[in-house]
């Protein structure tokens, strides 16, 4: 018992060691000046979607608190100091509504990455560990899957289930999954080869135990540089989604929705359309950006 | 040799299927381990050494139950374990453990080496959890690692460093046997020595018995008591390291020796002649018919691309494969023996 | 009762030509010459079967190809005129009808229009059950109608079915003989093959002013002058049609200005407005048969209280509905019925803005504004009905309710709209119209035999209701049946089933130069063709 | 004597990372007479390839920096001259790589390859047009170059050169991708030959074979050669003088036989004793490894793991290069004030016998 | 293995993933709630013309049954009706499909051969500013979101400089072209038709360069990383040893290889593009499948949605075993897999 206490006091200290850790990945992240940039706009969307009702001058326009304003008697004003955005056909503030409309997008992310990589990284995990026919055949269905445009899948599927915003989260989701299956297939094929997991195997762990104990933590570095990449691409689905029309329901305001209804009015009212669609622009290049970073960071090619 | 032997392997056979491509369903197979046979003693170090591709890898995983055995028996202990599955399997793993060739590669780089050692006791449940991490401290010292790099990551330690924590790992669970599988031929030779040297105290202190898996025929003349050569997944020459060295009967054996570079003028003598060593070894997926070696051999004449020779005993302990020494076969030999061709007569087809 | 005035039906619109405003039948066999006419529409059509085609695009193709027996006049509402029926007459039982067709109708090819043309062409409507078949079904079926002789026809209804005339104008009559000729032999009509369906998609069968003479899909149609047409056309007429197919407004509004005669009305508001500015074309808006309801749940608390649809009905904002939501030119609602449509009666409780008539019902009612907590769907890329729905979301917030706004694809608001419980709270609807009769807008939408449709999305139960709406299908005189129709609107407006919000303007596109374009508020029968003409 | 063909003096190289500045080469001093084959010894990661590099001059630069010293060839000095470097590299110069697999590019058959370094080792450059007619396949010389391929493979001991031409690298195995590579650095007739470990990654009968090859080559054609390896035994067979490095310092030279049969530096013993032979292996290895770069020990870099340092003086005082005879030389300071051997080893003795045996607790180096 | 096995074995494995596709999209397509058969015949029609559909269509069948049926059809070119256009799918299909390939097939052009010069100049110059501008410009292009892209560019070059149509395929020219491919580029080619041609290049001109800006920014980045990678290479080093020239070892040696691994990325995109060109044929009113399939789908007109949607999947398959062909040209290792180690 003495003998272990004086183990760890000769230890640099977890604290220390974490330091260390941290130090580092601080120093590559500094490397790249863009991946700072995109954690800045991330973060911004982040400030934007928790604290939109104090920064939106019209919260109400948005459908705040469940107490939408609509205003048709102020509809289509250009942009101005009093709407920076311009209103829309219902005269509600542009702006207020962007910056609203932040919330949803970066919960259409969350929710769909959280949905896909929960169902592809297992599928991934178990094909590859198990290989043979049981692994052949997950992805072959995988592939198929693959073999639709994720687009036309989640059009297909959201329509399929009753189109509202769950839904729609849902059928991105059921198109995006396979490409964390298979991103993790490939990744475990890798990994299972390294001799540390036939160790595993040597000193008579269960297949759960080598699965979650060597391999699991071996995949995560690409799988979460695919997340940070894909949480843009999930937001740009979504968003065309909400341009063909199935997307979050009124008054919530959801960019690819405005986008599209704007588009009625071009090019008399162009900034209906061009101020959500930047809003979309910047939080995916946000999100590139980051995740560019972090592929340099860990070292690791995603696609 | 007397007593009963710790692990006795018969006819061993490890096949792995090659996809031939169209429709074909695997009818072809990598013969990596083709009907293999010996005893190691307890406390015992067997070595194979062999070429690279041999099967000298498929071998030793093969008997340690990491690999199916595609035909053969493997018995431990004088029970057969070829077939043993599951629990029971998971349990004979405590026995017998395996030291891998690539040190770098058999560490989870994602655990800390305090992690790693215990590994095996959390798997097989041994102790409380301050035992364990008691038994990881003397691990680690018994394998002269100061003990705070239980709380490094694997890529913080060199090559020799981490050989040691894998055979840390290796001896956490009391194994009586140890399939080491070229342990030191990532290392520099001023770090393999002492790797070679700890494994040596080892051996001695823990009453292990060893399967050495090497392609450097000086370190093992040092550290094993009986050699195996292997040549494309069959054993050629087997017996102690002495005689090996002293009197190797069969062609490759010959071959390998002659081919060492050696370090100090006393070696050259211990070499055999010097013989002209041809060819390459063969495509495994397209071994040679007959003996496996003809087409290199130096002393092949027409019936080795015949007849298959087997494994004989020239002497006590001294086994060869060679038509030189036919055994059962001398009919099949005779009958194709039509001169005395040594040298000429087979070329590479 | 009504079995008395049934010649009364025949003679408006008198003797059994055409109203072309000018005259003289001298100009119109001499056919080519006449101007072409474009228009311009982002609707492509499905069909051009008559037997299939029910739609906005489809109709105006087919009201030129075909000629039915009878016809709409250009007058708001409008009247039958005879067509390829010289008049008719119902008997006493109010359900036998007889047909005298012209001897001159001839078809394309140059068959004579017979009898048994006709009896072929309500035997193929009904048996094909696509299209319009739905009018008539349960009310006329192919044995009841038979050819006395070459130019006399007879139907017999199965009931009593007042309305029946004012659907005539969508059956078309087909040439039996060229259908049968190019029937493809498998199809799902057993002896019949295909009945010529996919024949009829590229050709035409029809006797009417225009033919068929070219239909490239989802790119355009076009129809040229018929030389041996019947009929006469104007002076200046427009000898050949060509419908071209736009897929987006912007273009429709360009092809507009670069001088095409005319576009459909199913642009958004804002292109007619930009159009409106420009030099040579006018835009005519019109407040005809459009009338757009947001249904009311009858049958589901709190909605099922008289007093709580009241409510909403005087929390509704129809000023800013009707000037800021539309342009102005909307007429709104009294009570289900259009102004325009005969029958209609003024002296109906009106729904206006007023919060404290809102509240005082509210009060009567057993439910607190607290209780209004309802769901307002519409029509996905509707943006009119999307901003009807936010602006009832704001009043009734203002009244201390609240309202989720959802949008449906159309197909799935059909399939809501089958069970009561599927129904959205509120459905917002423009009530489509087909046949000129006040019957057209109530039976379908109030009488409780249409529950599951979506016309009856509010799941209106009244008996009285009921027992004056079929009593108006059952009395064949128009002026016993006003008195009929205006109690029934009455109740209908007092219990408040729906928010009659509007009636919607029609719009559609002129070049300057086009003449003889009357809205008369009837899918198809606005594009007449050979009514118009050029200055 | 001549001037040697190639010397290296005072050659110093430092790379620049993220982890910070190596100071990976200090002060390497190394020269080849002409004919001869001189070994440059020593393990893993102790600058071996990089003494390579920088004499062919593809060290890349950055991270690569070459802070002090000289590289003269045949009276040429390289360094300062990049046109005189690249010609040297180009008409005198080859070498050969040591991994088999990963040095003939995939995507063209080893002729197309071969042909290549025919045509253009030299240094000339290429137009577009050019290019355009090497890709169509349609060079000047074509058929020559073939021919003089061919034969070349011929001597290679390859079976079917004339096939083997059209080959991919896939196809072949490893010794034959080696014979190849062997012979690509032979086509142009270069007198200078650098062969860095060429044989590693090579079963033993087939290292056997090749340094054969290489052996009736040098002496056929009279080429001087740069031999790296870390492997004595090679090195005995195929050198006449052994460089022996350690961390980026050139510890020990010798001819073979002096290396072998009287080494001097503590780590040339060390070494050899660590070794196993045929006649048997006691060694103990050396404690330690490789220091650490970034922040390579003071004094004599190999002072941690010496058993012999002297504390005071190794581990402060810079190392110089003593010639011990003629043809030899070591850098240890045990023989300094030109000491022999017998009498560095009593001052070996006593220090070692002082400080006990080191734990590998310390042992050096080993931070990221 | 010779190449014939590698290509048969290739295009065999195909053939799964044809059924499996077909598989999956047709349950998805009958598990859609909503009733086809109503929805076909108009909102008024009687439960009894609707119930006749029904079995018309075979909707009454079990769902293995109806697939076997749809896959007979399928097999002789029978996609079954469209509810919307009242025709065969596949005639449809045969109408629309060729606007979508010719626009989608510009848009990998331009996406490659922007794409790979663009990551090669940014590989040749790692870390420096042509690879900087060259990163950013990718970065810029995968962020926009296509239907905007589609609309900004409209909003500039059409309306507002007006040098190029906003909308449409064709302009108003006459005579159009005889339908020969489908192809109005490759029609008004084939029938010297000056106008019609260039009036269908500058419609195709914006919504092929909206569609483009991400595969261009997808290969850039592929391309540039393969070089990059494949720079750095021993046997780049080895060919730098021998003095052969830069140029030469950076586009005989390298690009050849790295274009390789672009030519999977390359593939991948093809159905990111398909997918994309759901959005940008709407933003253009393109005359496609994307648009028809977007219609079919809201629609719930079953068959045209099967139909539309194994077309894509078809292509993409398609496209992708043309990829793997081709990878092989570039990289013969491929022919080899399995030939030795
Ligand atoms: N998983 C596998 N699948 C197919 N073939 C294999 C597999 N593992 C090994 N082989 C083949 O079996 C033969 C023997 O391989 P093995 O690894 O046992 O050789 P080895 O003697 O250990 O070689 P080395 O000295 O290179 O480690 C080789 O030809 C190899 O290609
Ligand atoms: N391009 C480079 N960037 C950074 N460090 C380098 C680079 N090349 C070599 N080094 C460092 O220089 C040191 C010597 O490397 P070198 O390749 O010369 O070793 P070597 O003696 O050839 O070893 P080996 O026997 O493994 O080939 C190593 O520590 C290595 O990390
Ligand atoms: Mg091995
Ligand atoms: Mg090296
Ligand atoms: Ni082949």
């Amino acid at each position: 018992m003495s003998n272990s206490e004086t183990v760890t006091a000769d230890d640099p200290g977890v604290l220390e060691r974490r330091r260390e850790d941290l130090n580092r990945v601080v120093y590559r992240f500094k490397q790249n000046p863009m991946s700072i940039l995109g954690l800045c706009i991330i973060f911004g969307f982040v400030f934007i979607a928790i604290f939109a009702p104090y920064i939106a001058p019209y919260p109400n326009d948005a459908g705040y608190q469940n107490q939408p304003a609509v205003h048709f008697d102020q509809k289509f004003e250009s942009p101005s100091a009093e709407h920076l955005f311009g209103t829309d056909q219902a005269g509600r503030d542009i702006f207020s509504r962007v910056l609203f409309g932040t919330r949803l997008s970066l919960r259409i992310g969350v929710v769909v990455l959280a949905a896909a990589v929960s169902i592809g990284v297992p599928v991934g995990l178990v094909a590859g560990y198990l290989g043979g026919g049981v692994g052949m055949a997950l992805m072959r269905i995988t592939d198929v899957f693959l073999s639709v445009p994720p687009l036309v899948l989640a059009l297909a599927v959201s329509v399929a289930l009753e189109p509202n915003l769950t839904n729609v989260m849902l059928a991105i989701a059921a198109v995006w999954w396979p490409w964390y299956a298979r991103l993790t297939y490939g990744e475990v094929l890798s990994v299972k080869e390294e001799t540390y997991v036939e160790a595993s195997r040597g000193i008579g762990a269960t297949s759960t135990r080598t699965i979650f104990r060597e391999i699991l933590p071996n995949v995560l570095a690409p799988i979460t540089v695919k997340m940070s990449l894909d949480m843009g691409y999930a937001i740009l689905v979504a968003a065309s989604l909400g341009f063909l029309g199935l997307g979050a329901q009124p008054p919530t305001p959801e960019w690819g929705t405005m986008v599209s209804q704007g588009r009625d009015y071009m090019p008399a009212q162009w900034w209906y359309s061009t101020f959500p669609g930047l809003a979309i622009f910047l939080i995916v290049l946000g999100f590139n950006f980051l995740g560019d970073g972090l592929r340099d960071m860990f070292d690791v090619e995603v696609q | 040799m007397s007593g009963d032997p710790l692990v006795s392997v018969r006819n061993l056979e490890k096949y792995y299927p090659v996809d031939t491509g169209l429709f074909s369903r695997t009818e072809s197979y990598v013969k990596a381990v083709d009907g293999v046979s010996f005893d190691i003693m307890p406390g015992e170090t067997f070595a194979v050494v062999g070429e690279s591709g041999c099967g000298k890898t498929t071998l030793g995983k093969t008997v340690a139950r990491l690999y199916e055995a595609t035909g053969g028996t493997i018995a431990f202990e004088g029970q057969d374990i070829t077939d043993l599955d599951g629990k029971a399997l998971r349990q004979l793993r405590r026995d017998i453990q395996v030291v891998y060739q690539d040190p770098s590669s058999s560490l989870n780089p994602r655990r800390r080496i305090g992690a790693i050692v215990k590994e095996p006791l959390a798997v097989h449940d041994v102790g409380t959890k301050a035992e364990r991490d008691e038994r990881v401290a003397e691990l680690l010292r018994r394998v002269d690692l100061p003990v705070e790099f239980r709380h490094r990551y694997p890529n913080a330690l060199s090559g020799g460093q981490k050989q040691r924590v894998a055979i840390a790992r290796a001896l956490a669970v009391e194994p009586k046997f140890v399939v080491l599988d070229e342990p030191t031929s990532a290392l520099d030779v001023s770090v393999q020595a002492k790797v070679i040297s700890l494994l040596d105290d080892l051996q001695d202190e823990l009453d292990l018995t060893y399967l050495l898996i090497s392609h450097d025929l000086s370190l093992v003349k040092n550290v094993a008591d009986r050699i195996g050569v292997m040549y494309l997944g069959n054993l050629m020459e087997v017996t102690d390291s002495r005689t090996l060295f002293e009197n190797p009967v069969n062609p490759y054996t010959e071959q390998l020796l002659s081919a060492i570079p050696v370090v100090e003028s006393g070696e050259q003598s211990l070499k055999p002649p010097s013989v002209e060593v041809r060819g390459e070894t063969p495509d495994p997926k397209d071994p040679p018919s007959g003996c496996p070696f003809h087409p290199r051999c130096h002393r092949a004449f027409d019936a080795c691309d015949a007849v298959d020779p087997e494994l004989v005993e020239v002497e006590d302990g001294h086994q060869t494969r060679c038509l030189h020494d036919p055994g059962p076969k001398a009919e099949a030999v005779a009958e194709h023996r039509s001169d005395d061709v040594t040298q000429e007569g087979v070329t590479e087809d | 009762t009504g079995n008395q005035s049934s010649d009364s039906t025949t003679n408006d619109s008198g003797d059994g030509s055409p109203d072309t405003d000018t005259s003289d039948d001298g100009s119109s066999g001499s056919g080519s010459g006449g101007a072409s006419f474009e228009y311009v529409t982002t609707v492509a059509p499905s069909s051009l079967d008559p037997m299939k085609g029910s739609d906005n695009l489809e109709t105006i193709v087919l009201h030129n190809v075909y000629d039915p027996l009878v016809y709409y006049t250009d007058s708001t509402p409008p009247e039958l005129q005879p067509w390829l029926a010289e008049d008719w007459e119902v008997a006493d039982d109010g359900r036998t009808y007889t047909f005298n067709l012209r001897s001159d109708a001839t078809f394309h090819n140059g068959d004579p229009v017979t009898a048994s043309d006709v009896q072929y062409s309500v035997q193929r409507m009904m048996e094909m059950q696509n299209g319009f078949s739905w009018m008539w079904s349960g009310i006329l079926s192919p044995e009841n109608v038979t050819a006395v002789d070459e130019t006399t026809v007879e139907m017999v209804t199965t009931e009593v079915f007042a309305p029946f005339l004012y659907t005539l104008p969508f059956l078309y009559v087909v040439n039996q003989e060229q259908v049968e000729a190019n029937a493809a032999s498998d199809g799902n009509f057993g002896e019949h093959g295909d009945y010529g369906t996919s024949w009829l998609e590229d050709n035409d069968a029809g006797s009417g002013p225009y033919v068929l003479s070219e239909r490239e899909r989802s790119r355009q149609i076009v129809i040229e002058q018929n030389d041996d047409w019947w009929g006469s056309f104007p002076d200046d007429r427009y000898s050949s049609v060509t419908t071209e197919i736009v897929q987006e407004s912007a273009t429709a509004a360009g092809r507009m200005r670069e001088g095409a005669e005319m576009s459909d009305q199913w642009l958004p508001l804002q292109t007619y407005n930009d159009l409106e500015g420009g030099d040579d074309v006018r835009v005519h808006a019109k407040a005809t048969f459009n009338p757009f309801y947001i249904y009311m749940h009858t049958q589901r608390a709190p909605l099922d209280d008289v007093h709580v649809r009241r409510a909403i009905s005087y929390a509704f904002d129809y000023e800013a509905a009707l000037n800021d939501v539309m342009a102005g030119d909307s007429d709104h609602l009294q009570g289900p019925l259009p102004g325009a449509m005969w029958s209609h009666t003024e002296d109906l409780p009106t729904y206006e803005q007023d919060f404290e008539a809102a509240q005082a019902e509210l009060d009567q009612s057993d439910y607190s504004a607290s209780d209004l907590d309802l769901n307002y769907t519409y029509v996905s890329g509707l943006t009119t009905e999307e901003s009807m729905g936010l602006l009832l979301q704001s009043n009734l917030q203002e009244l201390g309710g609240s309202l989720t706004v959802e949008r449906a694809p159309w197909s799935n608001i059909t399939e809501m709209a089958a069970n009561p419980d599927t129904t959205p709270d509120m459905l917002a609807i423009y009530l489509s119209f087909s046949y000129a009769d006040p019957d057209t807008f109530l039976y379908p939408a109030w009488h409780s035999d249409s529950h599951g449709s979506w016309t009856s999305a509010a799941w209106y139960q009244n008996d009285e209701v009921d027992r004056l709406l079929t009593e108006g299908r059952r009395t064949v005189a128009q002026e016993n049946r006003i008195p009929i129709y205006e109690e029934a609107q009455r109740i209908i407006a007092e219990d408040a089933p729906a928010l009659f919000v509007m009636n919607q303007a029609t719009r559609n596109a002129l070049s300057e130069s086009v003449q003889g374009f009357q809205d008369n508020g009837i899918t198809g029968y606005r594009q007449t063709f050979h009514r118009y003409h050029q200055d | 004597m001549a001037d040697p063909i190639l010397s290296v003096d005072d050659l110093s190289v430092e790379f620049e990372t993220y982890e910070g500045r190596h100071h990976v080469l200090d002060g390497v001093d190394l020269t080849v007479e002409e004919g001869e084959t001189v070994a440059l010894v020593g393990e893993t990661g102790c600058g071996k390839s990089v003494t390579a590099k920088s004499i062919m001059g593809t060290l890349p630069r950055p991270p690569g920096e070459i802070t002090s010293g000289s590289i003269t060839y045949d009276g040429t000095g390289l360094l300062a001259d990049a046109d005189a470097h690249a010609r040297v590299q180009g008409e005198e110069m080859s070498m050969i790589f040591q991994d088999p697999m990963t040095y003939l590019s995939p995507v063209y058959p080893v002729g197309s390859m071969m042909a290549d370094v025919a045509t253009y080792s030299g240094g000339e450059d290429v137009s577009w047009l050019g290019m355009l007619k090497n890709l169509l396949g349609r060079r000047a010389n074509r058929g020559e170059i073939r021919e003089r391929s061919i034969e070349l493979l011929d001597r290679m001991r390859i079976p079917d050169p004339e096939g083997t031409l059209d080959r991919y690298p896939v196809e072949l195995s490893g010794g034959m991708r080696q014979r190849v590579i062997v012979a690509m650095a032979l086509i142009n007739d270069p007198t200078f030959l650098i062969a860095d470990e060429p044989t590693t990654a090579l079963d033993v009968t087939v290292q056997d074979q090749i340094l054969s090859l290489l052996r009736e080559r040098v002496e056929e054609r009279d080429l001087s050669m740069l031999y790296i390896t870390h492997n004595l035994g090679v090195a005995r067979e195929i050198a006449d003088r052994i460089c022996i490095m350690y961390a980026g310092e050139i510890v020990e030279v010798g001819t073979t036989e002096e290396i072998f049969d009287a080494p001097l530096h503590p780590y040339t013993r060390g070494l050899l004793d660590s070794i196993p032979k045929l006649t048997g292996f006691e060694g103990d290895g050396i404690d330690g490894q490789i220091p650490d770069y970034t922040d390579p020990p003071t004094g004599c870099r190999f002072h941690p793991r010496c058993p012999a340092a002297m504390a005071g003086t190794c581990d402060v005082e810079p190392v110089e290069s003593h010639a011990v005879g003629d043809d030899r030389a070591v850098a240890c300071h045990l023989y300094e004030d030109g000491m022999s051997f017998g009498e560095a080893a009593t001052v070996a003795e006593e220090e070692a016998g002082g400080p006990t045996d080191e734990p590998v607790t310390a042992e050096a180096g080993g931070e990221p | 293995m010779g190449h014939r096995n590698y290509l048969i074995k290739r295009g065999l494995s195909t053939i799964p993933m044809f059924v499996g596709l077909s598989v999956l999209i047709f349950t998805l397509a009958r598990v859609i709630p909503g009733r086809p058969a109503r929805l076909a015949l108009g909102p008024r029609a009687s439960d009894e013309a609707v119930q006749n559909l029904r079995e018309q269509m075979g909707l009454d069948k079990p769902l293995w049954e109806q697939y076997f049926d749809y896959v007979g059809g399928v097999i002789q070119g029978d996609l079954g009706q469209s509810l919307i256009s009242n025709r065969n799918v596949a005639t449809d299909l045969m109408e629309y499909f060729p606007a979508t390939f010719e626009l989608t097939t510009l848009a990998m052009i331009i996406a490659v051969f922007v794409g790979v010069p663009l990551g090669v100049v940014a590989g040749q110059h790692k870390d420096r500013w042509p690879d900087n501008a060259s990163r950013l410009f990718s970065f810029f292009n995968v962020s926009l979101p296509p239907f905007w892209a589609g609309i900004l560019l409209q909003l500039v070059i059409a309306f507002q400089l007006g040098w190029l149509p906003a909308t449409g395929r064709v302009g108003d020219v006459s005579p159009m072209p005889i339908e020969t491919t489908g192809l109005l580029l490759v029609d008004s080619l084939l029938a010297f038709n000056v106008p019609a041609f260039v009036s269908a290049t500058q419609h195709l001109i914006l919504p092929a360069i909206t569609l483009s800006l991400a595969p261009i920014a997808d290969i850039a980045r592929m391309t540039r990383s393969s070089f990059i990678e494949e720079y750095d290479k021993d046997y780049v080093e080895g060919l730098r040893t021998h003095g052969i020239p830069e140029r030469l070892i950076a586009y005989k040696y390298v690009l050849r290889r790295s274009f390789a691994s672009s030519l999977t990325i390359i593939g991948l995109d093809y159905g990111f593009l398909l997918g994309s060109a759901f959005v940008v044929e709407i933003v253009f009113s393109w005359p496609g499948m994307a648009s028809y399939g977007v219609e079919a789908i809201l629609q719930k007109d079953i068959n045209a949605m099967v139909g539309v949607t194994l077309v894509v999947g078809a292509s993409f398959l398609l496209v992708n075993f043309a990829v793997d062909v081709l990878y092989g040209v570039f990289d013969p290792r491929v022919w080899h897999d399995g030939d030795s180690q």
